[in-house]
């Protein structure tokens, strides 16, 4: 039940319709203006807390979601927009929670790293490394258990792929046959620390052999890779045959947090890293290959920033939570 | 009559008969999934869960030892449609899966703005006695009923054992359930059809004028030996069962000091931060004009929990410590009252 | 002068040049080992650690993120001959890695006969005021104090911190030393030569007759603004600093109780089984007479941190809730008092 | 750095002569005769408390031991008391702390699970499955800073290979390349649960390979396999070149604690893990190469038995600890 392997042969099984591609580059997109975004804000001061961009890693968001419905639900990480954004989030009530608003996915309450949304299957970002992993054993288990075909996701990183929880979890995974894939974004870095100096494997794909599930590796970069690679695994999670775990290499662009001046990185590793681009091969890939016309991408594009716009607008003016806020929801009921 | 052994196994029984969503998972629950002799299996390492597997086979799980990942997967089951309730084996493994607990379930319908419901229930075995030493003897509640987001249940008899599970299997947040080792075989008389019990509603064990004791669990039945002999001397001892110390019925201790003037906390966990100072600092502050006399503690000294059975006799509390606090709180009354 | 942040800087480099077994080790206190700008590496996420790398290259060691294993390392080492400084970055993270803290390092020494010494530090931040929601502002010390075996401290400035600090190293038992995150920047005068504060001895911070104000950590600061203003309306307020809960100086608290008759503590932790339940127990039991109004303790609500400022400023003990509190108790005398 | 292999082919580099070989058979035998006699005791209810017995896997803890100092560290399980007799601690301290005694090894505050002598370089019995493994890290890293040759060895059983601290400190050490051996006991279950239900791998030395370190599978009834396997990894490991994973194949004679019906084993199973008796296949490998006679053997395993019988009369009579005792050692000041 076991196997790993690097840079799977895609079989292109998955032809993507024009409809897909388009809501493809429209997830990407507006990951990607909403973290940008953030980064001028906070830069500014405008918005409270500890928070993580994704920018960089949306190939990885959009390849992987693509393929769930409401029903399949994810775990996420403190690096989370672009999961809740990819798994169907409201973008201006994620704004406002940033901000800290009432009007904010979670009332404000939660912030930035505590993005969730049940209805959507978002189980939360989450501001343990590594704490994800168990609770989409979890999501596999009900699934199982109710008799139904959805599946679960556990995005996490590099650095958390050395913490008990995750590994534990492979093997309850593995034992119980459980309907979930492992989504390891290895963006080489977690937090200073880079992956070359915290284990000493080079593929984390490497460690399911050892409890008994497939393990693949596939270029995060690349959105068609990440959409394959994961719709196999999801098949086979709904055909009842177990987890799986894909690692996807990307590029983080910015900090491990806003405010992180980054001097542990090389001066041209940023700029190598822009230059791969996972947007920018997206729309050379679907634009070269007369998929999609450039202007209706630039339209798209235009409509993601015009959201974002009035998503910081209206974020900026909602109202705040009040003293009556402060004490509920603690439980449903004491 | 039926032991609390077999009370908490009915109220699993009738639980997962009458609701298809709750499951049972933990190390060894069945006890032997897999093995030659699976259908005489375990149903846990003293058999509350036996028999469960057999009714029902799908939702009964045996689990690797791997405590971060099983209770964190009942916990995002209960995020997920199922009403699980994980056995985590003794309180002392707390340790392995503790951030689950706390900054997981805890937290998930808060941090999320009211949007998640997180009914899963931990049952778990606690306490001293059986000299079983200092891991596997700790009562580790407090640590518990510090945290917002958690409820905690501690039974003391059988009938309290059975209602009390199944309205924290109902329920629809977090439900730390904390059981005695030493009380297993105690029996009551136990209703055969299904009950709940409210969380936040202490018991009056028993009445009496002159001194509150307040307790949990298996100290309950200390503090009435303690009562009963503290009675042929003339003193009438109030006894509380505190049920759940998350949420506390502070009022009906209140209540009972408003009676007696007198209060003895007795408890079983390490006294600093601990569930008999939680209990005395409410009164203190809430109460303090219904004190009579200084309020006291009754609890093990500031220590691991140690294996010899002489050493571990003197660290708990006993009926004699207890009267021994009383007999002296009845012969001080403060001096301006 | 010298900020927190240096000061703790100052006496993990002192100590290392003066002991070779003191060790750091961490996530991310170097803070880029292996990367290709190491020189100027983090030294931890708030720059704490920051330049003892340089100095001490085999002796700062960054670690995978897998605190179980690393905190359990330095518990190891600690057994094995070294004394390491490990650094949990939040305290919030105890969860993953709690067995190894509470069931090793702290019982070890008890539950062998005496035979161990395991002279570990867990350097670790806590506390809430910098919008980092309710995985990352707790507090989580009382589930520390409350566990037998270990010391923990608190300090509430560059001075203490250094001298605590050095002292923790120094010391043969479990420390867990809790820096507040807000108050990095705090400066104090510092002496450049080392030197040690005693564990369990407590500060009195300003002196005052009328309400003794027990507190530790950040809200030392809060408590005397509180001070200062009640200062103006007249009311003499003794503000005492904890500087380390276990070992806890409650001699302290009494003599000062002895003085004012009024009691408040003022506390960042949950309240449920929270540090000023524990100080507001031990003084209703062993100086209730002591005692001219009800004592009281001022904490946050039973709830999670929330990450939106306003909420989150009005769920910290402020000056105002503090002096308000003291003004009510100053208004109320106990009725046989 | 990685590689796992099955059987490894054993070169018998190390030849052991005659004092080696009746130490080993020694150390072997009192470990038997120690348990047997407190099954024995048990049953009668002279022994409170929880107790797990290492009857059957003798070879393991004699065939790792032979290799070590009182410099070198082990971290141990619940099932304890071998590693505690082959790393050399008192027997008759021993059997005193299990009686509850103050001449206990640990002054009667431990008990079975506690057993531990720091000047024997035994950290300790364990009541927490798998809170060995990360202390045993602290053994290595401290041999490595101090600049000793000395190892570490992290004793462990199949089901706490699944235990997060367990795989996190593989990881660990491999990182650190700590001189370190974590030796895998698997004896088939996990109390009740069988590894073939708790794991989905067949043997736990394949995870090695994920964490970048040798894993080597032998057979644990074979002192002269354990041995040699061994001392090849603490070879490597004082060479400065890491960690290894020894996985050892041995069988649990009695129940998964005293008390332990066993129903869930089958009726033969015990029978033929009896069959080959680890001790039995070293006394016929050594008398019938000639390399020992049996009436030595014989003699010591006389000894031995009046050690035993001695350790048990004197536990008896020994003093209990006292109220003096209660609160001594809870701190070193406090
Ligand atoms: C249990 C725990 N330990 C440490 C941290 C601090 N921390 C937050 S993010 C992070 C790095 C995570 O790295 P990785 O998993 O690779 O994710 P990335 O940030 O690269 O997306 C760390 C150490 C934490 N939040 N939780
Ligand atoms: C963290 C933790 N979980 C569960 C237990 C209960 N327990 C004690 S021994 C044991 C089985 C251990 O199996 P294995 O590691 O294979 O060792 P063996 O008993 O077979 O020697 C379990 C589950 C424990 N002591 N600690
Ligand atoms: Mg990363
Ligand atoms: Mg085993």
């Amino acid at each position: 039940m076991g196997g790993y392997c690097v840079n799977a042969t895609l079989d292109n099984s998955h032809p993507l319709d024009r409809e897909a591609l388009l809501s493809a580059y429209r997830v990407m997109t507006t990951i990607r203006e909403f973290e940008e975004r953030i980064h001028l804000e906070m830069a500014l001061g405008e918005i409270p807390g500890f928070v993580h961009l994704y920018a960089g890693e949306e190939a990885v968001a959009a390849g992987v979601c693509c393929h769930l419905d409401d029903g399949d639900r994810i775990t996420s990480t403190h690096r989370g927009h672009g999961h809740a954004i990819a798994k169907g989030c409201d973008v201006k009530a994620m704004m406002a929670e940033l901000y800290g608003r009432k009007t904010g996915l979670c009332h404000g309450k939660g912030g930035s790293m505590h993005i969730a949304d049940f209805d959507k299957g978002m189980l939360g970002a989450n501001g343990i490394v590594g704490a994800g992993a168990p609770l989409a054993c979890g999501i596999g288990l009900s699934a199982k258990i109710r008799g139904t075909k959805e599946v679960g996701v556990s995005f996490l990183g590099d650095g958390a792929s050395n913490q008990g929880t995750f590994l534990e979890s492979l093997n309850l995974a593995a034992v119980w046959k459980l309907p979930l894939i492992f989504v390891v974004e290895n963006n080489g870095y977690g937090e200073a620390t880079p992956a070359t100096y915290h284990q000493a494997i080079d593929d984390v794909a490497k460690r399911a052999d050892g409890f008994g599930m497939p393990g693949i590796v596939v270029d995060g970069r690349d959105f068609f890779a990440v959409r394959e690679a994961v719709g196999h695994a999801i098949e086979r999670a709904r055909r009842g045959d177990g987890p799986s775990l894909v690692e996807c290499k990307v590029d983080r662009f910015y900090g491990h947090f806003e405010g992180d001046a980054q001097a542990y990185r090389g001066s041209s590793e940023v700029e190598n890293a822009r230059g791969r681009d996972c947007i920018e091969q997206f729309v050379g890939r679907v634009t070269s290959a007369g998929l999609v016309e450039l202007g209706h991408l630039a339209a798209i594009a235009q409509e993601v920033r015009t959201l974002i716009d009035d998503a910081v607008t209206e974020a900026k003016a909602a109202p705040w939570p009040d003293e009556s806020d402060l004490l509920t929801d603690v439980y449903v009921s004491y | 009559m039926l032991s609390i052994q077999l009370a908490i196994n009915e109220a699993l029984d009738q639980e997962m008969r009458r609701d298809p969503t709750v499951i049972v998972i933990g190390e060894d629950v069945a006890g032997g999934s897999g093995s030659d002799g699976e259908e005489d299996a375990w149903g846990g390492p003293l058999g509350v869960t036996k028999g469960l597997k057999g009714k029902y086979p799908d939702r009964v799980l045996d689990t690797p030892i791997t405590e971060s990942a099983f209770i964190g997967c009942a916990i995002g089951a209960a995020a997920s449609g199922l009403r699980p309730v994980a056995e985590l084996m003794f309180i002392d493994f707390l340790g392995v899966c503790f951030d689950q607990v706390y900054n997981q379930a805890a937290k998930f319908r808060y941090m999320f703005g009211g949007k998640a419901v997180t009914p899963v229930v931990i049952r778990t075995m606690y306490g001293a006695g059986l000299r079983a030493a200092s891991q596997h003897s700790q009562a580790l509640y407090p640590i518990l009923t510090h945290i917002p987001g958690l409820k905690v249940v501690i039974p003391s008899n059988a009938y309290d054992a059975k209602g009390l599970l199944i309205q924290a299997i109902r329920d629809d947040d977090p439900v730390i359930f904390c059981e005695h080792k030493a009380m297993y075989t105690l029996e009551a008389d136990v209703p055969e059809e299904s009950y709940t019990i409210p969380f936040g509603v202490a018991k009056t064990v028993r009445e009496g004028s002159d001194v509150t004791i307040v307790t949990v669990g298996n100290l309950v039945h200390v503090c009435t030996r303690a009562a009963e002999q503290l009675a042929r001397e003339g003193i009438a001892c109030e006894v509380i069962d505190l049920r759940t110390t998350s949420p506390l019925d502070d009022e009906a201790i209140y209540r009972s000091v408003e009676k007696t003037g007198r209060l003895v906390v007795v408890d079983e966990s390490y006294p600093r931060c601990g569930l008999a100072a939680d209990i005395l600092a409410l009164v203190a502050q809430n109460a303090f004009d219904l004190l009579d006399a200084p309020p006291q503690m009754v609890t093990p000294p500031h220590a691991p929990v140690p294996f010899s059975p002489p050493l571990e006799d003197m660290y708990l509390p006993t009926p004699e410590r207890v009267a021994a606090a009383v007999r002296e709180m009845v012969g001080t009354v403060v001096a301006g009252a």
